[in-house]
């Protein structure tokens, strides 16, 4: 299995891994480049990433997934390098027996990847100008011996 | 001896992927760390409030020793996912 | 366009029909035929649909879904037919500016659509036997004059 | 004479796809039309409070008059999506 990826994000493969003869609902998240961004427009984006901690935000928001909701499965993958327009830059795929389940999973999902990945998104403007978007500050971890908070 | 790594809009400022930080002691915490940078890249400043540190696959608290064999890796405000909304 | 359809349902085609560079969340639902249902081992589903009002149904319930809420593209589709486990009967594809509007969305449309879309689910058993299964009486139209009300 | 079409379970308590219903009036309403249907195929009797009526592509109320050159359509409760709850 793998999380970060340079390579095109693809969806099939996805289905198929997580396919589960069980599950009768299924909710896919994707997240695309749109061709703007606060008012100017967009050509493109390239997404960088701190690797080798990204993949295992990745791994572990999985299993936290699977432990907070009753779904069976839950895939998540995240896109770097360069995208055009309507590239899917990241997917969430949740199946579950119940699809109320499966919408609050990948909701679940996807809110906290945004806070946890530690991934940079820069903006290529059609004007020719760039941009680093800001965005969400990484939470420090608890201190040794505290446990993290369960919400 | 302690490696410096910068991500995102951090190597914009910094003008380098990384950078190595010449410190007396053979063990610093990132606070020190992060103090010695200060003072050796001024332009960082202003980044480092909102910056996470981390080592390998971790972050680490301003409080914890680093491990020197390790670098120490700067990550700024993270957009991952889609737009900042989407 | 076709929403009631005898074919396998083709989620690509649906992503290509809904494809907008504007929109940077897209939200897909499917339901998909599982290999048990209350205790009894699920051979396959048979799906039977009286078109005329169920296409019509379809029709308004995306248009009432991009109405409802902020959100710019969404088609539903639903199978005919004898289904094997696994394959989907449903899909809903949303895509919109922010993601909670399309969660949000695919969400009333798949609620909703199993409150109105005339099809009748015919499970049929490894043990051979065959049943229709219960399900949600569709609520009278109002009475004229009267306007459906809002909520 | 009015064609009257069976969907879902109903089909299996008919044994038919549709029947023919005499009438002596040349309109019915769907109430008028769903009695005699009772008295024909008593089997229908405990199906026909949940089952709501169409002609074409409408849901017609129990009040109103049904259009005699267009069957008139019983829905049994719909079952569409996926499982039950999911």
């Amino acid at each position: 299995m793998s999380w970060m990826t340079d390579n095109p994000l693809d969806l099939d493969s996805l289905l198929q891994e997580t396919d589960d003869d069980t599950c009768g609902a299924l909710v896919v998240f994707a997240g695309t480049v749109r061709n703007h961004h606060e008012g100017k427009a967009v050509s493109g984006m390239s997404y960088s990433a701190y690797k080798p901690m990204a993949d295992r935000v990745l791994r572990e928001l999985e299993q936290e997934t699977l432990a907070r909701y009753p779904v069976e499965q839950c895939r998540i993958m995240h896109r770097t390098g360069d995208l055009v327009i309507g590239e899917a830059s990241v997917l969430v795929v949740v199946r579950s027996h119940h699809r109320a389940d499966a919408f609050d999973a990948a909701r679940y999902a996807i809110d906290t990847l945004k806070m946890r990945l530690p991934v940079w998104k820069h903006d290529m403007y059609t004007d020719g100008s760039t941009a680093y978007q800001d965005g969400v500050p990484l939470e420090d971890p608890p201190a040794s011996g505290a446990r993290a908070k369960e919400d | 001896m302690l490696v410096v790594e910068f991500y995102g809009v951090l190597q914009q400022v910094a003008g380098a992927k990384s950078l190595k930080l010449e410190a007396e002691q053979a063990s610093l915490t990132v606070d020190e760390a992060l103090e010695l940078l200060r003072q050796q890249m001024p332009g960082l400043a202003e980044h480092l409030p909102r910056v996470a540190c981390a080592q390998a696959d971790q972050l680490v608290r301003r409080d914890q020793p680093l491990d020197p064999e390790q670098p120490l890796v700067l990550l700024p405000p993270v957009s991952g996912g889609c737009g900042r909304q989407a």
